[in-house]
């Protein structure tokens, strides 16, 4: 048996100068193309269509979102995280929030941890419906990204229903949610949970037997599972190559430890098995969703209204002179965590979101980390390119899963 | 006598030409509206009834572009190449048979063009010079995902012409001739195994030759899902990824057109050409280009794109022995006679 | 003057020009572009002599192939790593002018003072046209008068191919890669460096109510609980041999 | 118009003191930090803990080989390397300027587990590349956001920010919010003059 | 010289043979000079096909067809020694440390 946890030891050879040879055929792919999902540049090394080395080059889309961090109040950096991984914004909101009131040590009612299970699956599945759509459309089935963005369509109705927003919906509160649920939502998810498995098995007669899919996807881009671990890896790309760690069920937050679910893992490690986990992966989020909607409380707090870290209720605030007071403090001042530091993690669709916040006792943090998953993950995009066909990049790139704005922050 | 045959076979040709123009434009349109259908879009249909003025209106689009040509690029063959690549595409059509002679203010007007003896070598022969405007577009336009995606087809032209080439020997051996008025001679007779009367339609006695025909074709004209000499989430557009404007459209209607000719080129090999029940005729031969040129949107629309080493493999490690196979069958079937029905 | 000639000598002056670009054009690809446009022309005057055939043949074996080959090779490799032959030494290129020049007043002299000799064949339009065309009747003697030599070009054509191919094979890809992971290094800080690890032994294969089959025969284990897998991977080969 | 209330001192009850994913909360019963203490006891230079997060500060020459020493330990096996990251301290304390933040993680053990080493400016801190690949990218970052060397990377440059950007590092808390001067693309250093509504392109 | 004859034939072919001749001896990149190479053998089927015209042979056609054959063999293995001497031309490390070990 082998101590598949310390993973082999690193050897590092010497580092080699980008310089090709009269042979090699040095191709810059991006920031501008087709398919590096945004700006992403890569320095490739070809000989013929052969990548010889692989360089990539990020920072196109740096906007400071850590440094903007470090001068808005812990309120108002909310809507910041929308920003970083726009495809998937819930997600990070709650990413963002649960560090929050963590560091405050605060925590939402049940019903609004629930409605934030449902809304966080939810944003899996849209995310993963982009995923699947470009990636199917680098490696040329065009008619698949069709399929999937009328479908994300679905998931967006329903965010816009919830909060108004589709894309960067600054959906997550701290301390909860401060408006109720529409009453017709619940049917809404409810229709769509129906509908999903559906599409679901749309795609898959797509692509899942398609021999060229199988061609493109297969043996292409593996990882093993020790060096998937020491490129530090999380989600579908650490899952695809077997190895079981899913925040969601190694240290459940919210009430994911009350749901049942299975977490996919891979055999091989390849693109394809990437692929197939996150298909899995997607039906077990409907099972969640499901779940929850069973589960969820139909009337009961939405926002943990006793604390002082949280916005009091708009009913409060037009009748009591001190919520009033509260409130006034609240929206103008902020509110002031205690001095320490915390780190959260979230199952982000793309892997652990991590906030890591140090607060010196302002109503602004003191330093504010964002570890967000495709930046780690993208690390490995060279390791995975070695040998690799220049057609191959496109496929790789679209398994790591990477969006932009969260890698560069 | 003789002039006057010429000129009739230059309005002829003219006719042809300005009809394929048309029908490129609107197999755009077709495509489009397909393709639209099968990802449940609508597709153009605003200009116009169903989108119908759409072509014309992407055609003015194209001529008003800025006509850009690269600082690095080879000026003169960069100007050239996308020419070359139009002028060659609509000859092909020249040879395909549609129909018999009208007579018309007392002349016989054929409705072929030419009718030479060495037709469909003649076809596979604009295919190979047709490849040196993606070639000479590719390597002038000082880009090296032009220069990629041109070394691409430069591989994949070459082998699946082979494959073409040799798909179609089949064929030659059953028709004894290389001209497509012999070939359609051929098919128009009528086949009778038994109690069923089939017409000999060379799908049916060639049906691996017309599988190799159709995926070569495809590959030929570069199309999904061979379409790597233009694949656009590796290469953004291949060998014209420099070229704007009506240069563009050259490239554009050069594809087009080619697969116009491809589908009447098959319609007219396998499945009889203007041969059909009720009353031969044009329409027949309409109709199965249409097919093919659905059947061309359809893999678009279904497929996802090969790599470049699978593809090679393709063409080397399966369709050519099959075609080698193939021409060996028919080679024995006709030597020993059970071909001569 | 009859049009026939007319004809043939624009051919023939189109022809000599691209020639004439093959060898004077310093790009290589130009020189080829060249050679297309003499060899179409020459295709066209054979399509004069009666020869169908051998016109189409032109076009798609030299034009459509080997130019094609030529072109391909040209982008392919780097001007610099083309072996030279000789030096751009003016003494040798005015040798050659001179010598070309020469030979060719000789052998127009030889031309255009020659006395016809031959008999004339039996095929003469009429009679190519009694065996169906060029095409049949090339087809006929090619088969029958000259069969061993047909033969012949055909195993040369093999042995051509096969030189070919082991000429221009290129090292393997995994020889190649793992040339390059001997010497270079892709990424930086590489995570297997230069040793490969011992294959380990099997892994225990996880229980069947987990192993959910997801596509073409491939399965997906479903992982139940945090602590399974944590240990030992779900993976089904370590590495492919 | 009153006062707000104080902030409430967060209490023992709350339910994110007693997740778990952290250890045991008292530092004397960690097993890490007991086998620090054994292992390095000169490194170790304390431990504590908030919201039952445990984090242990060491000396910064030592930081790579406890790494290590945790990655490899069979009772520890933090084995995945989360996060590194840094904290400038400068509004915080004297000296030493920055914290050095590297989150571990068990994946065998399901817990986590904060590594922290200050470095002042101008020092260095032991690059943990050669322990994990997954280090390039985010020591490289620290970096460019902080200015720190980490001594032994491979290929220490600029990751986020452009290669050629020369003013300092953005995340130090003395670089103002809007940087120096306005960032101007090369090539464009004179204003182009807007003509009929296009750019013109500034000449070679 | 009125009606066309095998005289212009052979012109056409005299004048193909020397330019392609002239080529190979005064250019130095071999691509050209292989495609000089290619010149003067479709010269000879200029001139074989000329004769054949002008004598009702098809044996003229035959050999061109021979000629034409064998160009393209040529050709083949010629642009494979081309590629196999800039693979070798072009020395990475590899190659150069094959070279040292042998």
């Amino acid at each position: 048996m082998i101590d598949f946890s310390q993973s082999t030891p690193v050897i590092l050879s010497e580092v080699r100068q980008l310089t090709p040879t009269r042979r090699e055929l040095v191709l810059n792919m991006g920031p501008q193309h087709p398919s590096t999902h945004g700006v992403l540049r890569i320095r490739l090394t070809l000989e013929g269509e052969t990548v010889i080395a692989c360089d990539p080059v990020i920072g196109y889309l740096h906007r400071g979102v850590e440094k903007l961090g470090e001068s808005h109040r812990y309120a108002q950096f909310v809507p910041w995280t929308d920003r970083t991984d726009y495809v998937a914004a819930p997600s990070n909101n709650l990413g963002y929030v649960l560090a929050v009131e963590k560091l405050c040590g605060i925590q939402a009612p049940e019903r609004a941890q629930y409605w934030r299970m449902i809304m966080a699956e939810l944003t899996r599945l849209a995310s993963h419906l982009v995923w699947l759509g470009t990636h199917a459309l680098d490696i040329g089935a065009l008619s698949v990204s069709l399929y999937t963005f009328r479908d994300r369509e679905l998931i967006l109705d329903i965010f816009e229903k919830f909060c108004g927003a589709r894309l960067t919906t600054n959906m997550m509160e701290i301390g909860g949610f401060s408006r109720e649920i529409p009453p017709e939502l619940p049917e809404m998810v409810r229709e769509f949970c129906r509908y999903f498995p559906k599409a679901i098995q749309q795609y898959e007669d797509l692509l899942t037997e398609n021999p060229i899919w199988l061609a493109r996807t297969k043996g292409v881009g593996i990882i093993e599972p020790d060096v998937a671990i020491n490129y530090g890896l999380t989600g579908a790309c650490l899952r695809g190559s077997g190895v079981n760690y899913d925040v969601r069920k190694a240290m459940p937050y919210l009430l994911y430890d009350r749901v049942e679910f299975d977490v996919p893992l891979g055999t091989h490690g390849d693109v394809y098995d990437r692929y197939l986990v996150r298909i899995e992966e997607m039906r077990q989020s409907i099972r969640i969703i499901e779940q929850c909607l069973e589960q969820v409380p139909t009337d009961g707090p939405l926002m943990a209204y006793e604390s002082q870290y949280v916005i009091p209720p708009h009913k409060n605030v037009m009748t009591t002179a001190e919520d009033m007071q509260r409130h006034f403090i609240w929206v103008i001042k902020g509110f002031s965590p205690p001095k320490g530091e915390v780190y959260h993690a979230v199952e982000h669709s793309k892997g652990e979101l991590g906030y890591y916040i140090v607060s010196d006792g302002s109503p602004i943090p003191y330093r504010l980390r964002i570890r967000s998953p495709d930046f780690v993950n993208l690390q490995s995009l060279p390791y995975m390119a070695q040998g690799a066909m220049l057609a191959d990049i496109v496929a790789l790139i679209g398994t790591i899963d990477i969006v932009l704005g969260s890698v560069d922050r | 006598m003789d002039w006057q045959r010429l000129l009739v076979s230059y309005f002829v040709g003219f006719v042809l030409l300005n009809v394929l123009l048309g029908l490129m434009a609107y197999m755009t349109w077709f495509e489009r509206r397909v393709l639209a259908r099968m990802q449940h879009r609508v597709g153009p249909n605003r200009t116009g009834p169903f989108g119908l003025l759409q072509p014309i209106a992407d055609g003015i689009k194209l001529l008003a572009k800025e006509d850009i040509v690269p600082a690095n690029a080879d000026r003169l063959v960069f100007l050239v190449a996308p020419l070359l690549s139009f002028a060659l595409a609509p000859l092909g059509a020249a040879v395909i048979p549609f129909g018999e002679s009208l007579h018309l203010f007392g002349l016989e007007i054929p409705l072929l063009v030419a009718d030479i003896n060495v037709a469909v070598l003649y076809v596979l022969a604009l295919g190979s010079i047709g490849v040196y405007g993606i070639i000479l577009g590719g390597y002038a336009s000082g880009n090296r995902y032009s220069l990629l995606g041109a070394l691409r087809s430069t591989a994949q032209v070459i082998s699946y012409e082979l494959v073409l080439g040799l798909s179609l020997v089949g064929v030659f051996i059953l028709a004894g001739s290389f001209s497509l008025q012999d070939i359609l001679r051929e098919q128009q007779r009528v086949l009778v195994i038994g109690p069923l009367t089939l017409p000999n339609w060379y799908i049916l006695s060639q049906p691996l030759a017309f599988a190799l025909f159709l995926i070569a074709a495809v590959a030929e004209t570069n199309r999904a899902p061979f379409d790597l000499p233009e694949a656009e989430t590796e290469l953004v557009a291949g060998y014209f990824t420099e070229y704007s404007g009506f240069r563009f459209s050259f490239y554009f209607l050069a594809e087009y057109i080619n697969m116009i000719v491809v589908s009447l080129l098959a319609g007219t090999l396998f499945v009889g050409g203007i041969d059909g029940p009720f009353a031969d005729g044009v329409w027949w031969l309409a109709l199965k280009a249409l097919f093919f040129l659905f059947f061309y949107v359809w893999l678009r629309a279904t497929l996802p794109r090969f790599r470049y080493d699978q593809l090679m493999g393709l063409a080397w490690k399966v369709l050519l022995p099959l075609a080698l196979l193939n021409i060996g069958l028919t080679g024995l079937v006709r030597l020993w006679g059970i071909g001569a029905l | 003057m009859s049009l026939q000639v007319l004809i043939f000598s624009l051919l023939a002056c189109v022809s000599i020009l691209g020639a004439l670009g093959v060898v004077i054009a310093r790009n290589p690809v130009h020189s080829a572009i060249g050679l297309v446009l003499s060899f179409l022309n020459v295709a066209a005057i054979y399509l004069i002599a009666r020869a169908e055939f051998l016109a189409v043949v032109q076009v798609i074996v030299y034009a459509g192939a080997v130019i094609v080959l030529v072109v391909f090779v040209t982008m392919l490799v780097h001007p610099d790593d083309l072996p030279e032959f000789h030096g751009r030494r003016p003494l040798r290129i005015v040798t050659g002018l001179v010598l070309g020049v020469a030979l060719l007043l000789e052998v127009a002299a030889a031309v255009l003072t020659r006395s016809l000799s031959g008999a004339p064949g039996p095929w003469t339009d009429e009679a190519v046209a009694a065996v169906g065309g060029n095409t049949q009747a090339l087809g006929q003697t090619l088969y029958s008068d000259y069969m061993l030599a047909i033969q012949l070009t055909a195993l040369l054509l093999l042995a051509a191919t096969i030189g070919a191919i082991v000429l221009a094979r290129p090292e393997a890809v995994s020889e190649r890669v793992a040339a390059a992971r001997r010497t270079l290094t892709i990424s930086l800080a590489h995570p297997r460096g230069l040793d490969q690890p011992e294959r380990p032994p099997a892994l225990p294969r996880p229980s069947d109510g987990q192993v959910k089959p997801a596509g073409s025969g491939r399965p997906i284990v479903l992982a139940r609980s945090a602590n399974e897998f944590t240990e030992q991977p779900a993976w089904g080969e370590w590495r492919t041999p | 118009m009153s006062e707000p209330r104080p902030v409430p001192a967060p209490t023992a009850t709350s339910p994110w003191d007693t997740t778990g994913y952290w250890g045991p909360t008292d530092p004397e019963q960690h097993p890490a930090v007991r086998l620090i203490r054994e292992r390095f006891p000169d490194a170790l230079r304390e431990a504590t803990v908030f919201r039952d997060e445990m984090t242990i500060r060491v000396d910064r020459r030592a930081l790579r080989d406890v790494v290590e020493f945790l990655r490899t330990h069979p009772e520890l096996r933090y084995n995945h390397l989360t996060d590194i990251t840094a904290v400038d301290m400068l509004y915080l304390r004297e000296r030493p300027r920055f914290d050095v933040v590297v989150q571990l993680y068990s994946i065998p053990r399901r817990q986590r587990l904060r590594v922290k080493c200050g470095v002042d400016d101008g020092e260095t801190v032991p690059s943990l590349v050669p322990i994990f690949a997954g280090a390039n990218w985010l020591e490289r970052e620290c970096y460019d956001m902080f200015g720190i060397i980490f001594e032994g990377h491979p290929d220490l440059r600029r990751i986020l920010l452009p290669e050629d950007w020369d003013e300092g590092h953005p995340l130090r808390k003395d670089y103002p919010l809007r940087g120096y001067r306005d960032y101007v693309q090369p090539g464009f250093e004179s204003p182009a003059p807007r003509i009929r509504g296009t750019l013109r392109r500034p000449g070679p | 010289m009125t009606e066309l004859s095998a005289t212009h034939f052979l012109l056409l072919s005299a004048a193909l043979f020397i330019i392609g001749m002239v080529g190979v001896l005064t250019r130095r990149n071999i691509l050209v000079i292989f495609m000089c190479i290619e010149l003067m053998l479709n010269a000879v089927n200029v001139s074989l096909i000329g004769f054949a015209w002008e004598l009702h042979q098809l044996t003229g056609q035959v050999f061109a067809l021979f000629v034409i054959a064998i160009a393209a063999a040529e050709a083949v293995v010629g642009l494979g020694i081309v590629m196999a001497l800039t693979r070798r031309a072009d020395t990475v490390d590899i190659d150069e440390l094959r070279q040292l070990r042998e």
